[in-house]
């Protein structure tokens, strides 16, 4: 896999044609699958290997074990990574940002609650704690005049468990995200009482492509080539009718339900300034002691 | 002899199965939650046809016998230093005691980062969670070897070393023979545990979490854990198999203990 | 474990020969210190230099995490005995789980353990459910629990209980077939039945073999502890542990494994200690003093 | 009190197909002491364990006290000749004695003073304290001993009772097995492999062939009682008997060894 | 050839001691043939343990050859008193023979050789094949006698190695003992509680007192050889001897039993 093979696809040099992507089967990743769908990566001479995560934070060691050369994950791991010193990487791509009804709280038909002011004490199911699902909520807190702890007030479900738990009553809320928010509307009719992508989160930043420094440095053309290929598929997944079309194949979920699902924003370009909000957010919130200065972390495409 | 404990096996599974039926179907347990047994069982049925899920099932399998099998050499050595080098053996033990309660989960990004690839990780959580059963039966085993036995041995001039391979052993063995069974399970459960929660390029857990990518598919999951349960039924019987082979003096000798 | 299995038989003489000097006692005492704690020194130090080489971020060197452990739980007042309100909340939290369910888990496994090792039969109907439940990733079955038990303590004992149930069973099973048949004979013709044979006969007989499952069981509890609150909690050693694990906190992590491995090895000393009572019997039987 | 029909028990099946006994007969009356005399491996154990209930016999049928023997018979005692084995390591020397006197209604001092008894006289006045394998060879067989007869059995079966023990303490236990009969009315099978001691201790003596064992010889043993170590061995009468049995042994012997 | 000097052994310590062997001297010379008789319990087991060097004695020395006893000296058998459980469950009877040929560089067919003769020397031509368990308690103590005879060891210790088997057998394996000395050259300390036998087989009885015990009889035992089951035991020599061992036994003896 470490050959370095002579493709000359935009011209340069590509140092490592193999590249394995970490990967999770959600809505956010469908660019990611699009590229490999529409040979966007053969074009740059790529070929690239996809593996499945469970989730943002195995990702990190995996990227630093040279598992993987780059991986989707969310930004509060990355920043929180790079931060405490478990991993020099750089952001390679945007992926993902969140748009109305991506990321909401959502509780069952009868439950009580019906202001994000109820879910003070409460319990809230979140797929992965110290991570943007709790910052999104305490954020939503905040804004309604009260904190919620990140660990007292939260608890871990994977998202496939989430519409059992707000059945059972095992949590108060959720915070799923899609295709599980919609599923879980349509069949427990759940409904959401705040929508995070709003107020200080609204299109807030969620997840990126990342790589280690190391990897960014000795793979200038390789990442290059990366970068080009994944724009072009961002720029495809503007179109809703193509990510509607992506998503069945690589997920279980069936064309007509993804008709109806919400679809976050897949930004075109890798903005520091935005992606800035997320670290001074989790400044605030404790998740990080001391400012992050987003800038040393990008490794914008030279090329555009 | 033999179909009569397969029919009773059938027949004693059956029953747990209406029981779980009849106890969903009543709702005494939450019956919005997870789907009768009838239906994953279908569930099941039908993932035995998809290729992708075999496939699956044969990276996890492949991991959980290298991992098993080299669980039962480290253990038998260690079991054998430990029982048998004196001063090794106490501050040894020391060392064994600590490391044994930590959670392989706790260790899973440790494992990823020391180890390449994602066969590699895994073997190593099953090597480190399903050494300790046989390991410790092992050591109580050993301790448990009649004494005028081991006497015998010594008493024609034999060191100890061949006390220990020739009697201690072979006398244990039945013992650490049932810790590998216990071992066995355990090992399954790391390695679909650790598919679940980190993910991989292949593996039963790794089918179950892009299985579970639409939500609502809590039949396919425990499906995922039916298809566990009958990996671990299968491989049970293989090793009670040779065991039964292995050690017939011993279960000879014992087969008329349980009337 | 500090039980000698020596391939040397047991040397009566050792012990009852008096310290005849005090300086000859403490001499002594420090000469079995060392001979029991050499090796951890050794590796503690290995660790230390290794760590202190490679400089990874996820091997912190030993004396950092030690330093965290202190910061975290032990900088308490004294009238908690050092003990930090986090120590307190973590350890009573996750301790009151791992011993309700650890001891459910016996119990149960050994009431079953000894029925389908004195039943041919009832083991022929059940045995192989057994063998397909142990082998059952807790994982899979999250949906299960989220649907029979409430969120903390029942579902987390739940969880300890279906993962530690299996050793002390099987070793049950194994150590109720094979106790010695004469010892049956003998009860079966002085008309030694039912119960008395169960708790006179077949328990102690089989004890050397539960025993050694309820130990290996007790390790067990403790992951599985960890694994219980790795879902579906809040507080406790294992959601600390997850939680630093997630916000790369890996010092704190590895505080988190070093308390894992303290709490292990004290509560396999305390285990050890009172089998060597209860055991006395089998110990000194066997020449294992 | 006995009835034994027809007897036949074989080990194993197909090829490995051992048959230990083959169409045995006999019967013991009530309070009498059997003695069984027969070569090594001939089936003496196995007889004794189908008495007890604790193998199924492959054919045939036995009876104790008029009811067919399925599983144990009730108030039973059996010592057996693996000793060591049978004695309950986890348990004290008094606590193993005791053990089956549970089944007695008695309260634990009076368990504890009855089996204190039973051990001085077997000649183990200070051994309850201690565990069996502190024990000696000897000392653990008349452990095994003091249970059987502490228990008090209507039926007690005794396989080499007295094989580990000096001769001295032999004759003190012999005579101890005939005090303990006479006032407890007990019924005895005694197996042994001393010619003098079957005749000595037994009201009949019936001598076994090698295996697959029968029946080849039935002595009822006519002296006078209470028998006593000195005169009784030198009786005639004892005399010929012993001599009739030596015979009848080594009557069914295989081909000498070497 | 063997040295027993001042032997002292305690049993655990503290209030729960128990002396076994006091300051016992003894001394057994090259080919003999020692017979020890003693009472239960007086601490045979525990001299023929610490002969072969499985226990520390407390005190006191023994040399074997010349060398003193630490671990197990050279070339020695010894036939246990606990016979059954010193056979290993998981060998067949002619594997458990044979195992200890392995120190004798001999490869597999000669050791099955060795051991199938052994084991017809003692009169269980069939037997190799089957696990101990399968075999009658005389049978398997058969065993452990074979295995040592197989070993042709320079000193042999037999601890009541012929207590489970009948008369004729016993006879039999008396001989066989005496026969192999004669053409092996071994040293044989036997432990016995008839006395009959001691006599019999024995170039020398020692008579060893209740425990602690101590040697309070030696007798030197001049019979013409070889001897013969018949002509020696009616030999007025024999009849003495036995008389003589019988009363120094007695003398030793606790009071008695009752
Ligand atoms: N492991 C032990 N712990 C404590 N005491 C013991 C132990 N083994 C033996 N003894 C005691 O030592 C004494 C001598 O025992 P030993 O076995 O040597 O007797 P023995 O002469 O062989 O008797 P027997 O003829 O009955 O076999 C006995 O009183 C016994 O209680
Ligand atoms: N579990 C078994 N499996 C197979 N064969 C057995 C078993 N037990 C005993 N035998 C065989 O049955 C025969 C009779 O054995 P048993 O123990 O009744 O003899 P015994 O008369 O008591 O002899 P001894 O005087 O040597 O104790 C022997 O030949 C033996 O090999
Ligand atoms: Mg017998
Ligand atoms: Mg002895």
């Amino acid at each position: 896999e470490e050959t370095t093979t002579k493709a000359s696809a935009g011209g340069s040099t590509l140092e490592k044609t193999t590249i394995n992507i970490g990967t999770i089967p959600v809505v956010d990743t469908a660019p990611l699958q699009i590229a490999v769908e529409k040979g966007l990566f053969k074009a740059e001479g790529l070929d690239v290997k996809l593996t499945t995560l469970a989730g943002g934070a195995e990702a990190i060691p995996k990227l630093k074990g040279g598992d993987l050369d780059v991986s989707f994950g969310n930004y509060v791991s990355f920043f929180s990574a790079a931060a405490k010193g478990a991993l020099d990487l750089k952001i390679v791509s945007d992926g993902f940002q969140s748009a109305p009804k991506t990321h909401t709280i959502m509780v069952a038909k009868d439950s009580p609650i019906q202001t994000v002011a109820d879910l003070k004490g409460k319990t809230i199911a979140v797929n992965t704690k110290r991570n943007i699902s709790t910052l999104l909520i305490r954020v939503a807190a905040k804004a309604n005049n009260f904190d919620l702890d990140e660990d007292k007030n939260f608890v871990e479900f994977p998202f496939p468990e989430m519409e059992g738990v707000l059945k059972a009553g095992t949590a108060d809320a959720i915070q799923p995200v899609e295709p599980f928010g919609t599923f879980i509307g349509q069949n427990i009719g759940a409904r959401v009482v705040w929508d995070t992508s709003q107020g200080p989160t609204a299109d807030f930043p969620i997840a990126g492509y990342a790589a280690t420094s190391e990897f960014v440095k000795a793979n200038p053309n390789t990442v290059a080539a990366f970068q080009r290929a994944m724009t072009k598929a961002m720029e495809l997944a503007a179109d809703r009718a193509t990510v509607v079309a992506i998503i069945p194949k690589y997920t279980t979920i069936k064309p007509e339900a993804a008709a109806s699902l919400a679809i976050g924003g897949f930004p075109t370009t890798l903005n520091a300034t935005r992606l800035q909000r997320v670290a001074d957010t989790m400044h605030e919130y404790g998740l990080l002691t001391e400012t992050l200065n987003v800038q040393d972390l990008i490794a914008a495409p030279s090329g555009k | 002899m033999n179909r009569t404990r397969v029919i009773r096996g059938v027949i004693g599974a059956c029953a747990v199965l209406a029981l779980a039926e009849v106890v969903i179907r009543l709702g005494i347990i939450d019956s919005e939650v997870i789907p009768p047994i009838s239906v994953v069982l279908l569930r099941s049925v039908t993932l035995a046809g998809d290729p992708v899920f075999l496939a699956g099932v044969a990276d996890t399998v492949l991991a959980w016998l290298v991992g098993l099998a080299l669980a039962v050499v480290v253990a038998v050595v260690v079991g054998v230093v430990l029982g048998s080098v004196p001063w090794l053996s106490t501050p040894s033990r020391i060392v064994v005691e600590f490391l044994r309660p930590i959670p392989s989960v706790a260790l899973i990004p440790l494992a990823i980062l020391l180890f390449g690839s994602d066969t590699e990780m895994k073997i190593s959580l099953i090597l480190y969670a399903a050494s300790w059963p046989i390991l410790l039966n092992m050591l109580y085993a050993l301790q448990d070897v009649d004494p005028v036995a081991k006497d015998a041995m010594r008493s024609f001039g034999f060191g100890p070393l061949a006390v220990l391979w020739r009697v201690s052993l072979p006398s244990a063995a039945p013992f650490v023979a049932t810790g590998v069974r216990v071992a066995a399970g355990i090992g399954l459960v790391v390695v679909v545990s650790a598919e679940l929660l980190s993910g991989g390029t292949g593996g039963l857990g790794v089918f179950l979490i892009n299985a579970g990518s639409s939500g609502g598919n809590t039949d396919v999951m425990l499906a995922g854990a039916v298809w566990a349960g009958v990996l671990g039924l299968i491989v049970n019987a293989l090793l009670v198999r040779v065991e039964r082979g292995a050690f017939r003096w011993h279960f000879a000798r014992t087969e008329r203990t349980a009337r | 474990m500090s039980r000698v299995e020596t391939a040397k038989p047991p040397v009566p003489g050792r012990q009852d020969r008096p310290a005849s000097r005090a300086g000859t006692a403490a001499r002594g005492f420090l000469m079995g210190a060392v001979s029991r704690f050499w090796l951890v020194i050794v590796l503690i130090a290995a660790w230390e230099v290794a760590t202190r080489i490679i400089q990874e971020s996820y091997f912190p060197p030993p004396s950092e995490i030690v330093v965290t452990m202190y910061e975290l739980w032990f900088s308490g007042p004294a009238s908690q005995l050092f003990l930090t309100q986090d120590a307190l909340d973590d350890f009573g939290h996750s301790l009151y789980n791992l011993f309700g369910g650890w001891i459910l888990a016996c119990v149960a496994g050994v009431a079953i353990g000894v029925a389908l090792g004195l039943s041919r039969k009832l083991a022929d109907y059940i045995e192989p459910m057994i063998h397909f439940g142990r082998a059952v990733p807790p994982p899979t079955l999250i949906s299960f629990y989220i649907a029979a038990f409430q969120l903390g303590t029942p579902m987390q004992v739940a969880t300890i209980v279906s993962g530690v149930i299996w050793p002390v069973l099987l070793n049950t099973i194994d150590g109720v077939r094979t106790v010695e048949q004469l010892h049956l004979d003998s009860a079966e013709v002085f008309g030694v039945r039912g119960a008395r044979r169960l708790f006179w006969v077949v328990i102690p007989g089989a004890a050397p073999k539960i025993v050694a499952g309820l130990r290996i069981s007790l390790g067990l509890a403790l992951i599985l502890m960890i694994l219980s609150e790795l879902i579906g909690s809040t507080v406790g050693i294992g959601s600390l542990l997850i939680g630093a694990q997630r916000s790369f906190e890996l010092t704190e992590m590895w505080a988190g494994i070093v308390i894992l491995g303290v709490l292990g090895y004290l509560l396999n000393a305390v285990f050890v200690a009172v089998e060597k009572r209860a055991l006395r019997w089998h110990l000194s039987a066997r020449g294992v003093t | 009190m006995l009835e034994i029909a027809n007897l036949t028990h074989t080990y194993g099946s197909g090829e490995k197909a051992h048959r230990a006994i083959d169409g045995l007969e006999l019967s013991v009356a009530e309070g009498e002491l059997l003695c069984i005399v027969g070569p090594s491996g001939c089936g003496k154990s196995t007889l004794l364990r189908s008495i007890a209930g604790l193998i199924k016999p492959t054919g045939g049928k036995i009876e104790v006290g008029g009811v067919t023997v399925r599983q144990t018979p009730d108030n039973l005692a059996v010592v057996f000749q693996d000793y060591s084995r049978s004695l309950f390591p986890w348990m004290s020397v008094a606590d193993n004695v005791a053990m089956p006197l549970r089944r007695r209604n008695m309260d634990r001092t009076q368990r504890m003073k009855v089996a204190q008894e039973a051990l001085e006289q077997v000649g183990l006045p200070s051994a309850s304290g201690k565990y069996p394998f502190e024990l000696s060879g000897g000392m653990q067989q008349r452990v095994a001993i003091a249970r059987a007869l502490a228990y008090r059995p209507a039926l007690m079966l005794m396989d080499e009772p007295f094989g580990s023990v000096d001769a001295q303490t032999r004759e003190d236990l012999e005579d101890l097995v005939l005090q303990v009969r006479r006032s407890h009315q007990m019924t005895i099978v005694l197996i042994t492999h001393d010619i003098d001691e079957s005749v000595y201790v037994g009201d009949r003596v019936v001598v076994l062939s090698k295996a697959p064992s029968r029946v080849v010889g039935d002595l009822r043993v006519d002296l006078p009682g209470p028998r006593n170590q000195i005169s009784t061995r030198e009786n005639p009468e004892f005399v010929r008997l012993r001599a009739e049995v030596g015979r009848l042994v080594r009557g069914v012997q295989p081909a000498p060894v070497l």
